[in-house]
């Protein structure tokens, strides 16, 4: 490991759904879970409600992988708002692949509100693929570094 | 007079380049742009425009004003700097060339503005005859000779050589710098070329297009005129006419929330945009058809009326080829003379 | 712009221990719109709650940054301060540093600086965040309760009692559920039937109570206080009015050879049958898989024999639709499936059994009437082994990690009973640990060892092998003697490990209720909320939630029943106002967000629009706030933005985006 | 540490071992060992290593392998037993087989671990 | 050509409709422009050959606002947004008055020049031949040479959606429509990344692509509201012509037709259908094959689902 990489801190952005992942989220935390504090989550109502643009922002303005977590698909307290998550995630994700975005940069996971072992061990393996990945520089705005 | 073996024109770049930037017409992915000179670049001296023209040197697309970074409660602000080095643009045509004094219309009378002032005070222009002139030319309708370009250096380009002749005091000395590659030459080679472009000139469909009607103290008559609707119903309101035009110079001024700081910035702007001139209140020209006006009526109403009957257009033909719907300002100035009567 | 207060919660140590809280608070004043910061202890204290107060009178805030636990913890206490000190209760916003923060980071360095930028982030959101007021919705009083076991009944009966409608669906043919197949019932040995059977009856009785027996819920639609449900009766083959309960026609019927679901397959049904004796209804019902008649066309004894003509092979599934104010699940539990244990031999012998099939073994109206006897040749045993956490606390895919929580009890019921009733049976009983948190049940444990000498051996038992004798042997190891153990068994009592009913996994989906790895339901809060699903008005009654005991079960049964009383007993409720809104000018009514909304809540109208002085009738959607839940999935769909989220607005994430980012 | 190499060649966390003795019940070679199956699982745990790397039990476990298959807590004690074994071979510098005497000793049907442990066992 | 002529002046003068959009001569043999006439006059510049590519259906928004019917000619793949639009309720099937018009391909300007061919002062037509007159001489090309890029994976010449139609058609189909998607995904992360930084650099944010394109009909683009904060009109850093062309290829997804106006109008020869069309592969090999503007009724497959889908890992990784 280079002195760089030990110096990198990653910034990672988590959206998590109001009634999973956030949820989920908050067991780990009663758990005593640790995950890195790299990771910062943002409450949504639901995974349907993350834009790509809010993805696409959060690189620009520095973030070096953004993570997606919301119920299961069956089990979306709005019925069926991740499957359209599912859908519009593949095709961005894919997208950002194409143009030459490292695919481990985003990930999009299902965590239950009962899962808090997993959403303790999905952040942990996602910090950790982001560590690998080294700072974002291929969608970041340079004037976002200073 | 000078003149260099087109094969010898790497050796004059780099040693143009070791002193000072060098910025010159560069081909990347088919498209040919002015951008910054290495030995990486494809340099193609043979495309007749550019596509973007090179008022970027000057006047770039976006730059930088100030910065206000904030440390707790209290802001700091910072102001960018002003060009402070020497650069060399080669290979402007003459209708760019011209495009650029008709900038200098505008940010160079008061008040001047500082950022472009340094950068024409520090640039050095080397422009060059066009070889091949085209269909979509009409530089000569504005009285530009592309066989005997202007600007601080001249150029010429045969089948073998480049010719370079020192105009200016700061074409002189430029020319001091790299006159180890140069060998002497006379006047007449470059004759040759000149002629051989006038000729076509003459040939061009457009060489002698008309302005009547159009110039100084020209609005009242134009401006009602139903004509302007028939070429808004087909204009998309792109920005590409504007961001290609030599001698477009609305910009806008925003600010980049950095997360730390904020950064303002001026940018090129377009008067096809819905949102150009955008105030608290709204926009002052609702339409397209107002918007497609502004364009028009600036380039050839407004402002020769503010500058002495100079045009704001160069007939550098950039937007009779890249509209995305065939519209471009010859047929503006055709269409009113050939319909002009039915304005009432 | 927004005049800000950030408060910092200590949360006694549990905060302040890894986040340096003063800290927190200085870099929370530098922040834009931030003109108050401090730190106090508990927050969520009276006296914490009346320091938010005061700051919003002293320095007339107008929004408020609660640095503290989950939202889901305390939202709502501070949203009713700010409202107590004249604020819009939706001007509060909270920045979770306790479970996504302290919690979970040791150094405290780290937890501060993260702190720091959760209480950013937060800020950002306040500054453009706007008042909202909540609409109102009605409540149907009528409570649906999936399931008709003892959780179930008990459940409905309390909400019946209340005075509301309840109806109860029950997949089987009768109500009563797992405990009507138990025996007797630890720790005062009360015969199951006995306490079961009555509950039965007044609910079957009560005016309120309406029973779907051999019904499966279909469909749900709606939300808390207005779901829509189909239910599915299926085809009994009987008509139920005309239907005396006579029972002969199960007498008559020439299919007699079923297994007896309601003996675990230990005995025999007919194809027309009534599970057991005290069903309720006392109505049968044909099994059409097995029946003659609906197989080949001919039979039809029933039909003949039955005086009240009360067969009806024509009858058809049907759907009934109600509506619904409250919805309780009770689905309750059965035996995890032993086929990857080959070790115990339960799939090689007869005389290896569950405890659920012991307990219909030793039930009087079993397949043995009760008498303790070997099921593959009816020898009376001298030998009995019992297993305990069988595939409990078993982390391998054969079983489950949680420990099923009745076995330790039952086993020493079970123990005891035959211990009483032969003292001739040798007992022995291989336990990992015996757990017996409850009362009186440490003491009922120690009375089976000390009173009837069950032989406890602390210690697993590697294999049950079937030996030509036809006994069993038992090889375990008895840990404290650091010895293995051979026994030539008579027979084999497997403690299986408990799951939830298998359908459950469908309902929760029907319910968007949330479930747990192991297909328990999730509750709302795990200590606070327990009978509460996450999904509004959707509530938890007995196993479906977590595995537990008739006590506890009817404990909860009827604390989901007031739970779905308090919500039936109000005439309104407050609608979340988190709910989409359309920005007319830039709508394209283009239909793409109504195409995706999952409450039908997106109309369109033709609409006069003026757009900065032009004036042109336009398609625009307009957003029906009492049907729409706030998912937001309008909002991703529609690509000019005009669809927003208050609350949530595209706005106010970015701007946390930003602030976490800088 | 030695205990962690043990943790580490092994696979086994002994910390998830919940003390239920299946293992020990359902060893065949019970009676030969001094250190029974589930005993090892706590010599691990407490660092007595040098108690097991002296033991009987790691010649008489026969690689059954059915303490590994039964153990509800995939703690996998025999995989334990194999890599002290494991460890007092490589101590001695005992030579392993060849690659080209594997080759020739191999039964398809037999399952890998077994083979492998049986091989370290009868080389001595 | 003078049919089509012939039937507008007839439609015009018994009323049937009061405008027509077609295309109006331009000065040179390359340049028609779109144009909406208003009288039997106008209609002798009308003109339809080589160089009608404009895809007219995005003009019908401002067309169906105007009282009365607006007769549009439509080129077979022009139907397809023309469909698109009205699934989306933007223009009114009830002011068209559609004329499927014939194609046998479109001609690209840029060919030509790449073909090295400077100073143009006539171009004729012929069945598979292009002759070029120029100040520096005369030149012949082969029709197939300078074919839009889109004639190539021409969808058909069928029309979807029209009241007649006039004229023939010619197959032009000649090329698979996802090779060039698939030599991209073959490339390396690293290649992936230089390819479209160089290509995107040359980005002027000059918003002829959105304004083409008839699936970018929003009143108001995002890039253009404060909605997102994200109106920026200028790429000054590399990371925005990012942004703008990746959320406007996820606008446009499931809703593009693959007219390909974006590529034929860029100033600066961006390949931007790049971008749709690995948004169509990757719809019609996840969710099942999809063509927008087939029909007017079919919802899109972004607003849609099934509880089997891929998941995003499977999606991208799927190679």
């Amino acid at each position: 490991m280079s002195i760089e990489n030990k110096e990198f801190k990653p910034k990672i952005v988590a959206f998590c759904c109001n009634w999973c992942s956030y949820a989920g989220a908050d067991l780990a935390g009663s758990s005593r879970l640790a995950y890195p504090a790299d990771v910062k989550i943002i409450r949504v109502p639901c995974s349907c409600r993350v834009n790509p643009m809010f993805i696409l922002r959060a690189f620009e303005k520095g973030a070096d992988g953004v993570i997606l977590c919301g119920c299961h698909p069956g089990d979306c307290h709005y019925s069926t708002g991740n499957y359209y998550t599912r859908r519009r995630m593949s095709l961005l994700f894919s997208m950002l692949d194409y143009i030459g975005v490292e695919n481990g940069r985003t990930r999009v996971e299902w965590v239950s509100a009962a899962e808090g072992v997993k959403f303790s061990t999905t952040m942990n393996d996602f910090a950790k693929t982001i560590h690998s990945l080294g700072e974002n520089v291929r969608l970041g705005d340079i004037r976002c570094k200073n | 007079m000078y003149k260099i073996a087109k094969e010898k024109l790497p050796a004059l770049f780099q040693l143009l380049a070791n002193e000072q930037e060098l910025i010159l017409p560069i081909k990347n992915s088919g498209q040919v742009n002015f951008g910054l000179w290495d030995e990486e670049v494809e340099v193609d001296l043979t495309a007749l425009n550019s596509v973007k023209s090179p008022k970027d040197a000057f006047f770039p697309q976006g730059e930088s004003l100030y910065t206000c970074k904030k440390d707790g409660k209290k802001i700091e602000i910072q102001q960018e700097e002003l060009r402070d080095k020497d650069f060399v643009i080669f290979g402007m045509r003459p209708c760019d060339y011209r495009g650029v004094e008709v900038l200098d219309k505008v940010f160079l009378v008061d008040p001047v503005d500082s950022y472009y002032q340094a950068r024409r005070e520090h640039g050095i222009i080397v422009t060059m005859a066009c070889s091949e002139p085209e269909e979509t030319c009409f530089c000569k309708v504005f009285d530009i000779d592309c066989a005997d370009p202007k600007g601080d250096v001249a150029a010429w380009l045969d089948k073998d050589f480049l010719y370079w002749k020192p105009v200016t005091d700061k074409g002189k000395a430029i020319t001091e710098k790299v006159s180890s590659l140069f060998a002497e030459s006379d006047d007449k080679a470059v004759e040759t070329i000149q002629e051989d472009i006038r000729s076509i000139v003459e040939k061009l469909p457009y060489s002698n297009l008309s302005l009547e009607g159009w110039g100084a103290g020209k609005t009242d008559e134009k401006f009602d005129s139903p004509i302007w609707e028939s070429f808004a119903n087909s204009c998309l309101a792109c920005g590409t006419c504007t961001f290609i035009c030599p001698t477009c110079q609305c910009y806008d001024i925003k600010d980049y929330n950095t997360g730390n700081s904020v950064e303002r910035y001026r940018c090129w702007d377009s008067c096809m945009y819905s949102d150009f001139t955008m105030m608290a209140h709204g926009n002052n020209r609702t339409t397209q058809m107002q918007r497609f006006r502004q364009r028009f009526m600036h380039k050839l109403v407004y402002f020769p009326t503010n500058n002495d009957g100079m045009y704001s257009c160069v007939g550098c033909g950039r937007c009779v080829s890249k509209c995305p719907s065939s519209l471009n300002i010859v047929k503006v100035i055709k269409r009113f003379q050939e319909e002009g009567g039915k304005a009432n | 712009m927004q005049r800000i207060g950030v408060f910092v919660c200590h949360c006694g140590s549990n905060i302040a221990a890894t986040v340096d809280v003063e800290r927190v608070a200085q870099y929370a004043l530098l922040e834009p719109g931030v003109v108050h910061a401090e730190d106090y202890q508990y927050m969520c204290s009276e006296a914490g709650q009346m320091k938010i107060i005061e700051a919003v009178k002293e320095k007339n805030l107008t929004g408020i940054v609660v640095c503290s636990c989950s939202p889901r913890m305390h939202e709502t206490t501070f949203r009713n301060a700010a409202k107590r000190a004249g604020i819009n209760p939706y001007m509060v916003e909270i920045a979770n540093i306790r479970e996504h923060c302290s919690w979970i980071h040791k150094d405290k360095e780290e937890g501060t600086e993260k702190a720091v930028i959760l209480a950013r982030a937060a800020i950002a959101k306040v500054n453009l965040n706007t008042p909202l007021v909540p609409g109102e919705s009605r409540v149907t009083k009528r409570a649906l309760i999936i399931g008709g076991g003892i959780a179930g009944i008990q459940t409905a009966l309390d909400i019946a009692d209340a005075g509301y409608e309840v109806d109860i669906v029950e997949k089987t043919p009768s109500i009563g559920g797992r405990m009507s197949q138990l025996d007797k019932t630890f720790p005062t040995l009360d015969c199951s039937a006995c306490i079961l059977t009555p509950k039965m009856v007044d609910a079957a009785a009560h005016e309120k109570i309406n029973i779907y027996t051999y019904s499966e819920v279909d469909k749900v639609s709606g939300f808390v206080g207005d779901f829509t449900v189909d239910i599915r009766k299926k085809a009994r083959s009987i008509d139920m009015d005309k239907c005396t309960g006579c029972g002969v026609c199960s007498e008559k019927c020439p299919m007699k050879k079923i297994p007896s679901e309601f003996n675990r397959g230990l005995g025999n049904r007919s194809a027309i049958y009534t599970p057991f004796a005290q069903a309720i209804p006392n109505v049968p019902v044909i099994d059409r898989e097995n029946c003659i008649k609906f197989k080949t066309g001919k039979c039809g004894l029933c039909s003949t024999v039955c005086q009240a003509g009360a067969i009806d092979y024509e009858q058809e599934d049907e759907i009934i639709s109600e509506k619904y104010g409250a919805i309780v699940v009770a689905t309750g539990f059965d035996t995890i499936k032993l086929d990857d244990f080959d070790e115990y031999a339960y799939n090689q012998s007869k005389d290896v059994i569950t405890s659920l099939e012991l307990e219909r073994v030793m039930n009087a109206a079993g397949p043995t009437k009760g008498h303790l006897e070997r099921l593959s040749d009816g020898k009376h045993p001298e030998e009995i082994v019992f297993i305990q956490c069988v595939g409990s606390r078993d982390v391998t895919c054969r079983g489950k990690e949680y420990c099923s929580k009745v076995c330790c009890m039952y086993t020493a019921k079970h123990a005891m009973l035959i211990r009483d009733k032969y003292p001739d049976v040798n007992v022995t009983v291989f336990y990992i640990d015996v757990r017996t948190p409850g009362k009186n049940f440490d003491e009922f444990y120690r009375r089976a060892v000390e009173e009837y000498n069950v032989n406890y051996v602390k210690g697993q038992v590697g294999k049950v092998a079937p030996m030509e004798n036809g006994k069993l042997l038992v090889q375990g190891v008895d840990l404290l003697d650091n010895r293995q153990i051979l026994k030539e068994a008579d027979m084999v009592v497997l403690a299986t490990a408990i799951e939830p009913e298998a359908g459950v996994r469908k309902i929760a989906t029907m319910l968007t209720a949330s479930i747990d790895t192991n297909d328990f339901l999730t509750e709302a809060h795990p200590k606070l909320r327990p009978v509460e699903s996450p999904t509004a008005g959707v509530f938890l009654s007995g196993v479906c939630q977590g595995p537990k005991d008739i006590p506890e079960t009817v404990a909860q049964a009827g604390a989901a029943a007031v739970k779905a009383i308090g919500l039936l007993a109000k005439d309104k409720l407050l609608t979340n106002p988190c709910t989409a809104q359309a920005d007319e000018l830039l709508c394209n009514g283009c239909s793409t967000c109504a195409n995706v909304c999952p409450y039908g809540a997106i109309a369109y109208e033709e609409k006069e629009i003026n757009d900065h002085g032009i004036r042109e009738t336009r398609r625009v959607a307009a957003v029906n706030t009492a049907l729409c839940q706030g998912c937001g999935a309008c909002t991703v769909t529609c690509p000019s933005g005009a669809m927003d989220l208050q609350g949530f607005s595209n706005r106010q994430i970015l701007a946390e985006v930003d602030a976490i980012c800088r | 540490m030695i205990q962690d190499d043990i943790k580490k060649i092994s696979g086994v966390n002994p910390y998830k071992c919940m003390k239920c003795g299946k293992c020990s019940a359902s060893c065949p070679s019970f009676n030969e060992m001094d250190i029974k199956p589930h005993q090892f699982v706590s010599y691990v745990l407490n660092d007595d290593i040098d108690a097991l790397l002296k033991s009987e039990s790691i010649k008489q476990c026969l690689s059954c392998f059915a303490c590994v298959e039964r153990c509800p807590r995939d703690v996998k004690p025999g995989n334990l037993i194999d890599t002290v074994r494991q460890m007092v071979v490589r101590k001695r510098g005992a030579e392993l087989l060849s690659p080209e005497e594997v080759t020739q000793l191999l039964d398809p049907e037999l399952p890998q671990q077994l083979l492998v442990s049986a091989f370290r066992r009868y080389r001595r | 050509m003078q049919e089509l002529i012939t039937r507008g002046k007839e439609l015009l003068a018994d009323g049937s409709v009061v405008g027509i959009l077609g295309w109006k001569e331009g000065d040179f043999s390359y340049n028609p422009e779109p144009a909406f006439f208003q009288n039997e006059e106008e209609l002798d510049k009308f003109i339809y050959d080589g160089f009608c590519g404009a895809n007219l259906s995005k003009f019908m928004i401002e067309a169906s606002k105007k009282e009365g019917k607006t007769l549009v000619f439509l080129k077979p793949c022009d139907t397809y947004s023309f469909n698109q639009l009205l699934k989306e309720h933007r223009i009114d099937r009830e002011k068209a008055y559609i004329i499927g018009v014939g194609c046998s391909g479109k001609l690209s300007l840029d060919k030509i020049k790449e073909a090295g061919v400077k100073g143009i002062q006539k171009i004729t037509e012929e069945e598979d031949k292009i002759h070029v007159e120029t100040l520096y001489g005369d030149k012949t090309l082969n029709r197939s040479d300078v074919l839009l890029d889109r004639c190539h994976v021409c969808k058909g010449k069928e029309h979807r959606i029209f009241d007649e139609i006039i004229g023939e058609s010619k197959e032009t189909n000649d090329k698979d429509k996802f090779s060039e998607v698939e030599a991209i995904e073959k490339m390396s992360s690293e290649e992936k990344f230089l390819f479209f930084q160089k290509e995107l650099s040359k980005c002027i944010r000059c918003n002829a692509c959105r304004n083409v394109c008839p699936a970018c009909s929003c009143r108001k683009c995002v890039f253009d509201s404060n909605k997102f904060d994200s109106a920026q009109k200028v790429n000054t850093n590399s990371f925005e012509e990012k942004m703008f062309h990746i959320i406007r290829a996820f606008h446009v997804a499931g809703r593009c037709t693959d007219c390909g106006e974006c590529s034929r109008v860029c100033p600066e020869g961006i390949p931007l259908h790049l971008f749709n069309r690995k948004f169509i592969k990757d719809i019609d090999e996840l969710y099942g094959e999809f063509r927008a503007g087939e029909d007017a009724e079919t919802v899109g497959p972004l607003t849609e689902f099934t509880f089997d889908d891929a998941e995003p890992q499977e999606a991208v990784e799927r190679g």
